[in-house]
């Protein structure tokens, strides 16, 4: 069974990210209020298949335009309200993304794009891969999918900005109530595989 | 240079009004999985089919109980375990607005008690998944006598199953095989 | 070729045998060197050479008999045969097409084999690649860099040894900053060349550009790349079943994801020869199509965003979010297509998707062509695209590169066509071969201009002729330790899969080559004698897997100084064409 | 009034206003060139208070600059926002005087000019990250390549009139005839596409450009002083276009103080700078940009129709 929860124990394998001033979260509460109608986006590729950056590029685009609500991807992260981190953080790629992390004036709100972002996707327990941004950043938003729609990235813009609410929530199932049906229970035997 | 303004012109504004009104997606898009408990025999052939390992099983012998875990966080959306769930438990629905705030909203659990061995107490099996068994049995036209036979058998682990196959000579099911085959 | 050899191979019974020649010919030139000859399908076959005649027969089959070498790579056999392997797969293209691995065994001590990069320049990358992933040291190699394992990474583990490690094991980080030297093979090399410019603060940098320049021109160019290297491979190896490699070569590139799951399926179905049904066959032809067509409306806009025409890139992306409703409407989703099993196509196309399907793609090819007129009416687009980054035909002919690049420099090479016949069902769909002649950005940009109208053209004639019939078989067993190749035309070129099925219902082995692999090493000349103004179009047009290649460093080999300039500047800086960054 | 003595209480009054407008419509101007962009690729696009918004936010973050950013790289928000200010104020925008000569004739405008150009690049480098140092060297070539052409077509308006003082020039080119009509006709045309270039628009896009290009020297800039750059970039682009106007196309301007004549004026000077965007930005957004190769060959045949001017000048035709 594949039931490992934490897959190698020892202490080598994770990286420790980076940690956050004590009154950072009164920042960003401030901030979300500022940047509501006007956020400046900075994409930081961490060894994705870049599935995900053309995704947010199409979410630029005619179509699905995130500029009608003030949101531009800008070229560097001086001017970043945002960081949009993507991919497993493979290990040549941690050191840039950490230089990136310090240069965005503080306070910044850190999004983590799909599903290599959230928690390192199909490669997360790979040799060469730290697995998902918050090993190595303190992370706000988090926006699964492999890749996430377009769609899907606005709203996890808007949900980053606090324009819509977030919907999932975390869920405890009671499997007790009843057993499970059969299936197909009125088809005559012979015929049923 | 005019003819690109004519194009422009007759194409007009192309945005989608996707926040202010619900986005159009194709009937068979792979959005969440979502889990019908119910119908779910905590079998596991779910976190076997899932190349992300997002759907996890942990068994717990001491408590008696199987927890079973989908981390959306982790999920590729492949739909690989709709495929495989033989009660059709797991289904991708059509859900893709699934940013959260904080991580623990990405995963969802599900605790499944486990049969014990009617012989050695010690649990074996997923309840019900034993259940689903004998019912399937039962609808399948086993005669009565014989299935009560079976559950008796079913209801005892493999390991006390061994021991009594070993032990009383008479009970040997593989028996009726034999005859039928001459 | 005199056919004397007896027939005494135990390879299956292969009815046609195409390719049969080849190995003739290698037997009648060098008479001793093949040890094993061994049949996959009726056009792949693999010989055992002895490692010293390795470099003559390679030479022969490459160079004489018009072969193309398309990858080169190890594999761990101890468990089998007691040696490590080195395989040179040659695409050949002469007149008869088919496909030939040079296998040759090396000793599992000595841990050393002949490299044959001095006579064929394009097997560098596969066997520095070997080199860093094996551990097995090529003797005559010139270049003795790290390719793929990131800096930080301990010297003496290589992760693809079947004993080095597990996994999941990730050590400890030996350095904190990047240590990766580059060459200058043309500039002198009298002057040690310090990069002195600031590390900007640019973070996404799947690439890393070192231009060694002459004022304005290119004197040569050096990359390091890998930067998204993950170990896929070994994951393939350890913890995935043969299904569950499908869904992760969907995820090797973002853009050509579906061509790498349907080469990696060939692989198996090659191997254990399974009879793919024909309905599955089309619509794993009609889904590649669907991708190249994302691909190179991706790829055009790009094009005339480099050339500093926005409103065409916003134009264009437009027309390709049709094109991504059309892969949505027929899988369920947007990139990641994840259709494929062994053996078959795991969900069908029912007759509404194929109606709206087919007025889709009609919608895009008017929409398509109208945007085309636009751009090439835009004033000084002709200007800003003819006569640049072009890739001289010997260049071509040396590193082998693939797809629209090798085309647009006159060669015919398109596996849909040459090796049409045993791919999907390309052999009996209407396509032909989009080729042009004096190989520079312009005539590259057509040619994916064209193979967007014949995609178009393909998907609609699959979605109209879709054959009827089940769309997966599973009555194949698993045999142990068989391998073969599976190819597929990716929207940059050609890529190659080889995989070798194990004892425990996973993979032996797994080795995938991406189109832009072997485009990257023909980048350094396409970039010579250009002005670094028109690197980014240059490297753009080679339409480069990575989203972004980042930064470039401008060494000036006169003034012993250097300045390493962000991408997005030297983007910019090509895009409007005023004063070049060398004010060092 | 004689240029020379201090004008009166009103006048200044006016003068400042004129200029604090300016500052605050800057935004609105390049919202509007972002609007006109975003309609040309089809898509919905920002509202035209985008802009504000932007600056708004900027404002309020923290100012983030590379460790050893010198003083030019703190001064230089400052400096590009007041130079453009005092050219504001000497401009006859709404009145066909201009409201407060000391600060702003012709010859003062030009190198006002020059200083807001030298700083910005100045700027770029001191803040010593490659990129910026990119945009600098980029900006002053296109300044060496621009500004003679600015001034030829200038003094030569100058010289058929007269006199550098922006008032008089444009109270004579309104109201009396034009005895020099090809002079006036050829200079307004090459100062028009001197000044498209000033304002950095494609295709002569040059260091401050906007969207995703790299901005130049406003890479290192964040927070207030990058709000500040780009306040001081849009006023740039503001006050350029109304020099243009109160030039060559003087018309429609109020003689005295009255409140209805300054109002009428006004929306006349509004639809004009309306047209001016809307043609720039169609322009912008249709062509490609020119080779740095073919920088040369379409900028210096605009330098020799200025001579060219000049030549007509002195002929007296």
């Amino acid at each position: 069974m594949k039931g490992i929860k934490q897959l190698v124990g020892t202490a080598h394998t994770q990286t420790v990210p980076v940690v956050l001033p004590p009154n950072s979260q009164k920042l960003k509460d401030a901030l979300l209020k500022e940047i509501r109608r006007s956020a400046y986006v900075y994409r930081v590729d961490c060894g994705g298949c870049n599935a995900c950056e053309i995704e947010i590029f199409a979410a630029t685009t005619p179509i699905f335009d995130t500029e009608r609500f003030g949101i531009k991807i800008v070229a560097s992260p001086r001017h970043a309200d945002i960081l949009l981190y993507t991919g497993s953080v493979t290990r040549a790629m941690r050191a840039p993304a950490l230089r990136a992390y310090e240069a965005a004036p503080d306070p910044k709100i850190v999004i983590s794009y799909g599903a290599c972002g959230c928690d390192g996707g199909i490669f997360h327990d790979l040799y060469c891969v730290w697995g998902g941004t918050d090993k190595i950043v303190p992370v706000d938003v988090y926006i699964p999918g492999c890749p996430p729609t377009p769609a899907a990235t606005i709203y996890g813009f808007a949900v980053a900005l606090g324009l819509l609410d977030q919907k999932l929530k975390s869920k405890q199932h009671q499997p007790e109530a009843q057993k499970a049906q059969l299936k197909h229970t009125n088809i005559p035997l012979d015929i049923k595989v | 240079m005019f003819k690109l303004i004519k194009t422009v012109f007759n194409t007009g504004s192309v945005t989608t009004k996707y926040p202010f009104a619900p986005m159009s997606v194709s009937e068979d898009f792979r959005g969440k999985p979502e889990l019908d408990a119910a119908q779910c025999l905590s079998c596991g052939a779910c976190t076997r089919a899932c190349p992300a390992n997002a759907l996890i099983m942990e068994t717990d012998e001491k408590a008696g109980t199987r927890r079973w875990e989908l981390s959306t966080a982790r999920c590729i959306f492949c739909g690989r375990c709709e495929e495989v769930c033989p009660t059709h438990a797991i289904k991708l629905t059509q859900n893709f607005e699934l940013a959260v705030t904080n991580k623990a909203d990405l995963y969802e659990h599900a605790v499944f008690s486990l049969a014990d061995c009617s012989q050695c107490q010690r649990p074996f099996v997923a309840q019900k998944l034993l259940e689903y068994v004998l019912d399937t049995l039962a609808q399948s036209g086993v005669p009565a006598a014989q299935l009560s036979e079976r559950r008796k058998q079913l209801q005892t682990c493999p390991a006390c199953r061994r021991a009594n196959n070993m032990l009383d000579s008479d009970n040997i099911s593989h028996l009726r095989f034999i005859k039928e085959q001459q | 070729m005199t056919n004397n050899t007896s027939e005494q191979f135990h390879s299956q019974p292969q009815a046609g045998r195409i390719g049969k020649n080849y190995v003739d010919g290698v037997n009648h030139f060098f008479p001793s060197a093949i040890i094993d000859e061994e049949w996959q399908t009726e056009n792949q076959v693999t010989i055992t050479v002895k490692m010293t005649s390795l470099v003559e027969v390679m030479k022969w089959l490459y160079y004489d008999q018009g072969g193309w070498l398309t990858v080169s790579f190890g594999n761990d056999e101890r468990s089998l045969n007691g040696h490590f392997a080195v395989y040179h797969v040659l695409s050949m293209e002469g007149e008869v097409k088919s496909f030939v691995t040079v296998k040759i065994l090396v000793d599992a001590q000595s841990q050393e084999f002949i490299s044959i990069t001095p006579t064929i320049p394009a097997a560098v990358w596969g066997e520095r690649e070997v080199r860093d992933m094996y551990g097995l040291r090529p003797v005559g190699l010139p270049d003795e860099r790290r390719l793929v394992l990131p800096d930080d990474w301990p010297e003496d583990l290589h992760p693809l040894r079947k004993d080095a490690m597990d996994y999941r094991q990730r050590p400890q980080p030996t350095t904190e900053t990047e240590t990766y030297q580059f060459d200058n093979q043309l500039g002198n090399d009298s002057n040690r060349i310090v990069p002195v410019g600031p590390l900007h603060i640019t973070s996404d940098e799947p690439g890393h550009f070192r231009l060694f320049v002459d004022g304005e021109d290119i004197v040569d160019a050096d990359y390091r790349m890998f930067y998204v290297h993950r170990g896929m491979e070994k994951l393939a190896e350890t913890r995935m079943g043969y299904h569950e490699v499908a869904q992760l070569t969907d995820r090797v590139c973002g853009i050509c994801g579906f061509t790498h799951s349907v080469g990696y399926s060939n692989t198996i179905e090659n191997a254990l020869s399974v009879d793919v049904p024909f309905r599955a066959k089309m619509i794993r032809t009609v889904l590649l199509e669907v991708e190249r067509l994302h691909s190179h409306l991706l790829n055009i806009g790009l094009s005339s965003h480099f050339v500093g025409f926005d409103t065409g890139f916003m134009q264009f992306f437009r027309v390709r979010e049709k094109t991504m409703e059309l892969a949505e409407l027929l899988t369920g989703a947007r990139k990641t297509y994840g259709m494929n099993l062994i053996g078959g196509v795991r969900r069908d196309f029912l007759k509404e998707q194929r109606v709206k399907g087919i007025a889709m793609v009609r919608e895009v090819r008017q929409k398509f062509s109208e945007l085309v007129e636009v751009l090439l009416a835009t004033p000084n687009i002709n200007s800003r695209t003819q006569g640049i980054g072009i890739l001289s035909k010997q260049v071509a002919r040396d590193y082998s590169p693939v797809g629209p690049l090798i085309r647009a420099s006159g060669f015919k090479r398109d596996v849909r066509i040459v090796h049409g016949q045993s791919l999907e069902a390309y052999g009996s769909v209407p396509i032909e071969l989009q080729s042009m002649e004096d190989g520079d950005v312009y005539s590259r940009v057509m040619v994916r201009v064209r193979e967007v109208f014949e995609s178009l053209n393909v998907i609609e004639y699959g979605l109209d002729h879709l054959p009827a019939g089940a769309i997966l078989t599973e009555s194949f067993d698993y045999k142990p330790n068989k391998f073969a190749l599976g190819f597929t035309e990716a929207p940059r070129g050609e890529n190659i899969h080889w995989s070798m099925t194990g004892d425990n219902q996973k993979l032996f082995r797994w080795r995938c080559r991406a189109a832009t692999y072997a485009n990257w090493p023909t980048l350094r000349y396409m970039l010579r004698g250009n002005t670094v103004a028109d690197a980014p179009l240059i490297i753009g047009s080679l339409d480069p897997c990575y989203s972004c290649t980042d930064r470039v460093t401008i060494v000036d080999t006169k003034k012993q100084r250097s300045k390493t300039v962000p991408y997005k500047a030297i983007e910019q800086y090509s895009i409007d064409r005023k004063h070049s960054p060398f004010k060092l | 009034m004689s240029p020379l003595e201090m004008p009166t209480a009103s006048w200044i009054v006016l003068a400042v206003v004129q200029a604090l407008l300016m500052l605050f419509l800057a935004p609105l101007a390049t919202g509007f060139s972002r609007v006109i962009r975003a309609k040309m690729h089809s898509r919905q696009g920002p509202g035209v208070l985008q802009d504000y918004r932007d600056i708004a936010k900027l404002l309020r973050r923290q100012s983030v600059a590379p460790a050893n950013a010198g003083m030019i790289f703190w001064m230089t928000p400052w400096v590009l926002v007041v130079t453009m200010l005092l050219i504001g104020m000497a401009l006859p925008t709404v009145t066909q005087v201009s409201p407060f000569p000391i600060s702003g004739d012709l010859i003062t405008d030009i190198y006002l000019l020059a200083i807001f150009r030298f700083f910005f690049a100045l700027a770029g480098i001191d803040s010593n990250s490659m990129f910026a140092g990119i945009g600098s060297s980029r900006e002053l070539t296109l300044g060496i390549l621009v500004e003679p052409i600015l001034i030829l077509a200038i003094v030569v308006v100058a010289l058929v009139v007269g006199t550098t003082d922006l008032g008089y020039i444009s109270h004579a080119l309104a109201n009396n005839s034009w005895h020099r009509p090809l002079t006036i006709i050829l200079a307004g045309i090459v100062c028009a596409f001197a000044l498209f270039i000033e304002m950095g628009k494609l295709p002569f896009d040059s260091a401050e450009a906007e969207q995703e290009l790299q901005e130049g020297p406003v890479t290192e800039y964040s927070g207030s002083a990058l709000a500040m750059v780009k306040l001081g970039l849009g006023l740039k682009q503001l006050v350029v276009v109304q020099l243009f106007l109160a030039i060559f196309i003087p018309w429609g301007k109020a003689s005295s103080l009255t409140a209805g004549a300054l109002i009428s004026a006004t929306i006349i000077l509004l639809v004009k700078l309306f047209i001016v965007f809307l043609i720039a930005g169609l322009i912008e957004n249709s062509m490609a940009r020119v080779r740095f190769t073919k920088i040369h060959r379409t900028i210096f045949p605009a330098f020799l129709v200025a001579v060219l001017a000049l030549i007509f000048l002195i002929l007296g035709w």
